[in-house]
């Protein structure tokens, strides 16, 4: 048992916490807004070797486990970085994991992205990273597909400025997986999504509660710092634990799902509080982090004041990631509804 | 205990909603988000025709006092661009209980025909709940003052004709007792306005105050008197002038969306049982919000004075406002992300653009730890604790 | 337009405060658990006319509005008496609107109870006074039915010490209406029972906030009173906001209750927050109300302290009224469901 | 990041497991809650026998550290009388750190047999949140000190043979310095034990402190260094023995009833899509609480004193709890309200149970809003505020 992390973990964490501290700053943010995708930024982080360091070492990867990655996306969540890492490596995985290992997308040259949803009607809607993205990996039916075609010109205005696109099924479509081996590689990626959402999501609240205290602490009314107050101490005082929480959640479902793919199947007993599945925990570390993000961002803007509101204020940028990067998925409520399904088993007495 | 408005209010109420209807169209609302400027010079105008402006300014005498209520109430839940006459009208109400003639004759007529605006100039960079600590220099000069400083969140300072300034006339004295009021025209040389914007899209000012002269009859109440002059104004406004029920238009743009908006598996959201409780619960929460806000109105046209209802209204509804918009945007799932005129966008991108306004409501006016330590000194008879 | 008490309701007011915390001191209260019914405090209360003050003048009854009631009950719930006198007063109502008025329930001679759920098998379950009532008046089938049978010997022991119990639908049987008139009947007074009861959770959470102001303000610790902490008042000050609304809504409530009684239908208009309508405002009042005064209730109780857990310290009997005569009824998340319905109208995607 | 425990652990685990299978009864239970005193002899005795509670003991380098928290863990899931134990191992490790070779020698067999409990006289009626103000004298005379005073909460002590005691030993000094701790037993003349009720069925003491003469060798740790046995007693807890998993027997309780609940509509109460979320979430914060505890334990273990990370843990947990409990109570309806051995009774009379035990959690060892203090203070490092 070691809950922290590993001595290489310790190393990547230090790399990525300086790449993007130097390279994602807020001024590279804002500048993205609202298109959300920093392509300077993106040729930059292929040379950390980033996009492909989850791809397996035989595939020509970086042979980072998901618990690697979730170090990374935690820093990457720090910085808000306009560019769609977490849905490039997830789809790179994917490849890789059907032997469609592509060097241009190992390397980041060509980026590839995951619809989170199956298609309908011939359309993935609202992909991440789809504005950009030059490959798509998304459940048509009953098949797994690649499919490469030219992204459209600019995504939809939303709330956090992300690179999304409803993306077409058609285009250069590579077939790689179908049947139950499609629809359970879908899930496994669609698992390995939500727990590096979940680490980038714990990145976010922690990075805003870091700006909070800079605020609280400098910002002086009564002749005092209102981080002397009580009433700002009570409330900032909780967010920490839900980082923590939250990260330590982040990990345990990266974790469980390097256990998964070396074959080692997770144990699931409720009634016990025993769970090393790694469906159920990249599900309950989504939610939880989710709201954890939500919070810590709402708060850290509250204390920030009429600042906290103003365009110039960098809190603002991180209020709207911490909703947008998440629901871009789903509503945290439904997902508690199909993890009640994994759960506590499907709901027999209703027809 | 009878909830019902009297036939004459009811009357008024009618008057606002078919002005509403008449004028406010889709495009004024989208040309209030394109600007970030949320007045209307023809929305102002019409009002002001009727008579409505007139009868809504405290202390006129000219209507009832409940109509101030029902005037914002129901601009607010029509979603109309409401804030630049609010402002006004409460300063109206302010100048004619504390102005002198002059400042009534120059002032009150430009507002109650919907062609002049107001701003106010109270907090500063650096004192924002703590206004009574502000800066902002007037020092007398023979028959005039000198004005020098610098205000934040002067919104409305790009289109008004009027500003209310507080400034610090005294600093030998304990904080609340040095200052003063001024009502000036925004045309006086010296004043510079920056615009600042919002992650709400609604635009504010910066304005610097350059030795602005102004007469000594531009004092507005008692010189060393603008700390009570800036209660009256609170008094006026007191939460029934908009603000207090924002969350209705979001269940209703929410609710019309919600029942076309048909899953994956032929189910509208509306008809979501985890989508029912929480709209169920949102509903529960405007109906409270309404009544508090009423209860205020009651109050003030009774004759009392609702500080401290205000207050509490104020923070429930603005918290309870930020739970409906998290949980709207949740519901409606990546959809509440797009934002207006994006195909898909859930109700037509309300509910975006509600998830970016919010975070302001419990900031401006009073935090709500401000107007909880309100609440716990002077409703619950709590000590000091700042 | 009259937010406030009339001069009559006033009067109302001040002489059942007087009663209440006169004859249901805690002490009495305490002392009649753990069956929850005072049979002397009873008699009391039957003197003052409260049992049968909501039944018609011409039908023997004081004439009282349903307002007044609501203000009756604030005072009941303020001193938690051990007596089911809203049960009372609903079920004498029903009796006389549908011409059974009898004596002896108007007077409180013969004490009766409403169920608040129709019969199943033949019996009601968990009736509110159920354990002292020898009158049951509720829904079988399609029929509002007086039922007279000698009470239980006990009470089920619960969690707010209640008169509770489970009522069987034999015994000596009045039919007082059918059909269609019966369900309406049963959901009228239904609708006043969550009004009065809303009216009674107001009066326990503003008794609540009433003790733990006076606790945090003799309670020394660190030097000061625990109330000159901004982390207590910071969280008592919601307090009297949910009280006063709460109070609000549940008089609203009433008004409309009593103008759908008088033949004045309500207006529901959601989109406009416009909503007078009775059934939707007593569901809404019992919501709100059950939330209020449990929160009220759980923060008196924790500023209280290790005390307020002490079985000798009087807030624990307030914490347990505030759920358990709320719950007696249903989950309040289950009534926003019933709300839904009536506000937005029946699920018609949904088979 | 490896969530697994070593094996000899899980081996441990796997002995706890079994003896609780063995000796845990509904009976056990049942009488905890009908006695209201919350441990078990022939439970203690069976874990004893294994050797378990020497292997917990902290310090006493019998097993590996995290068997602390796997013991109590499993203990607390099963929902087992533990309350007993948990403090004496607790301070068992105390006399272990600090005490005289005398000391242990007298103590620590007593407990690691599963014969002795031992009982904490902290907090006073006066003094809870602010323990080092309490006003109990130990005054020295010659080789003995002279006690007189009262404690409160004192729980066990109807139970147990030994007593830690917190004493005031000095009033010159700043009150921190002036501390004594004294391990005494609780034969000792002069020492009367008064039950407290609660409205959780647990019972509690008041105990009264006329004259007790103990000799200057039952000072546990240094005189005047009270704060410091009182910090180390700390340290071992660090929210590993129990009170932060609470929640997990409660969900079971609920879940496994739900299951066969059938509402008169036909659909079992488990299958309420407004309950299946509500569990999820309950399940989710067990997870985190689960997992905020075993970063205390795997901190102790590595060597380091997770006092913060408790505080951070005992405020989740317990919230979360409470929340869980509310949520429980209200979606069982009626059922709900039924306490233990009552027919229909929600998951047999636990939620019921549970609705009335949850209050305390958030107020004893340290209330939420004094470990949020020490959060905001000792971690986020913002200033002192009280």
């Amino acid at each position: 048992m070691r809950l922290g992390l590993t001595d290489d973990q310790l190393a990547i964490k230090e790399v990525f916490a300086g790449f993007f501290g130097k390279e994602s700053t807020p001024a590279v943010v804002r500048a993205a807004e609202p298109g959300g995708f920093d392509p300077k930024l993106w040729r930059r982080v292929c040379e950390t070797g980033a996009p492909g360091m989850g791809v397996a070492e035989d595939a020509g990867g970086g042979g980072a486990s998901l618990g690697d990655l979730a170090v990374v996306a935690e820093e990457f969540g720090r910085s808000i970085a306009p560019i769609p890492l977490i849905d490039h490596q997830v789809a790179a995985r994917v490849l890789a994991r059907f032997g469609g290992a592509r060097t241009d997308v190992t390397d980041g040259e060509t980026l590839a992205s995951f619809a989170l949803r199956p298609a309908v009607n011939g359309s993935w809607w609202l992909v991440p990273g789809g504005s950009v993205a030059g490959l798509t990996i998304g459940l048509d039916g009953d098949e797994l597909v690649a499919v490469e075609s030219a992204p459209p010109a600019a995504a939809p205005r939303n709330h956090a400025a992300q690179p999304l696109a409803d993306r077409s099924t058609a285009g250069a479509r590579t077939v790689l997986a179908s049947g139950d081996a499609a629809h359970a590689a879908f899930d496994r990626a669609l698992n390995e999504w939500k727990t590096l959402t979940a680490a980038t999501l714990v990145g976010i609240g922690a990075q805003a509660l870091h700006m909070a205290l800079d605020y609280v602490q400098s910002r002086i009314q009564f002749g005092k710092p209102i981080g002397a107050f009580q009433a700002v101490q009570q409330s900032l005082a909780d967010l920490p634990i839900a980082i923590d929480g939250g990260r330590l959640l982040a990990h345990k479902a990266a974790w469980a799902g390097d256990n998964e793919a070396a074959g080692v199947d997770g144990h699931l007993d409720i009634d016990d509080n025993d769970n090393s599945n790694f469906a159920v925990l990249a599900g309950m570390a989504f939610v939880f982090n989710a709201d954890g993000a939500a919070h810590a961002t709402d708060r850290s803007l509250h204390f920030h004041g009429g600042y906290g509101f103003a365009e110039e204020y960098d809190i603002q940028l991180f209020y709207r990631r911490a909703r947008g990067w998440a629901l871009v998925y789903d509503d945290p409520a439904r997902e508690c509804g199909r993890l009640a399904d994994t759960m506590f088993g499907p709901r027999e007495s209703v027809r | 205990m009878d909830f019902e408005l009297p036939p004459h209010v009811i009357e008024f109420r009618n008057t606002v909603k078919r002005i509403i209807r008449d004028v406010v169209t889709p495009e004024m609302i989208d040309e209030m988000h394109t600007s970030g400027t949320f007045t209307n010079h023809t929305l102002n105008r019409a009002l002001a025709k009727e008579g409505l402006l007139e009868r809504a300014v405290p202390g006129m005498g000219m209507g009832d006092p409940l109509e101030l209520w029902v005037l914002f109430n129901e601009l607010e839940k029509a979603g109309a661009p409401y804030d630049g006459i609010s402002t006004s009208i409460m300063v109206a109400g302010v100048v004619q209980q504390v102005g002198t003639d002059e400042q009534k004759q120059a002032m009150i007529p430009t507002v109650v025909s919907g062609e002049a605006l107001v701003c106010m100039g109270y907090s500063e960079p650096d004192y924002g709940s703590d206004v009574a600590s502000i800066v902002t220099r007037a020092v007398r000069d023979g028959d005039e003052f000198v004005i020098n400083g610098a205000k934040m969140w002067t919104t409305m300072a790009h289109e008004a004709k009027w500003l209310i300034l507080l400034t610090r006339t005294d600093t030998e004295v304990p904080k609340h007792k040095g200052l003063t009021m001024f009502l000036l025209s925004m045309d006086t040389p010296g004043i510079t306005v920056e615009p600042v914007h919002t992650m709400g899209t609604e635009r504010t000012n910066a304005t610097f105050y350059d030795n602005v002269r102004v007469p000594v009859s531009a004092v507005l109440g008692e010189i060393n008197g603008g700390w009570r002059t800036m209660a009256v104004a609170l008094a006026f406004e007191r939460g029934v002038m908009g603000g207090t029920n924002v969350a209705v238009p979001m269940l209703r743009h929410f609710r019309k969306w919600a029942a076309k908006h048909i899953g994956d598996d032929g189910v509208a959201l509306i008809d979501d049982t985890l989508v029912r409780e929480r709209l169920a619960r949102i509903a529960i929460d405007n109906e409270v919000a309404k009544l508090l806000t009423q209860r205020s109105a009651w109050i003030a046209a009774s004759g009392g004075l609702p500080g401290l209802e205000g207050s509490m209204t104020k923070v429930f509804a603005s918290e309870a406002y930020q739970k409906a918009v998290r949980w709207c945007q949740q519901m409606a799932g990546p959809a509440g992300l797009l934002q207006f005129h994006e195909p898909n966008a859930a109700a037509d991108g309300w509910i975006e653009y509600d998830s970016r306004h919010s975070p302001v409501t419990t900031i401006y006016g009073g935090t709500s730890e401000i107007n909880r330590n309100n609440i716990a000194e002077r409703h619950l008879g709590l000590p000091k604790a700042r």
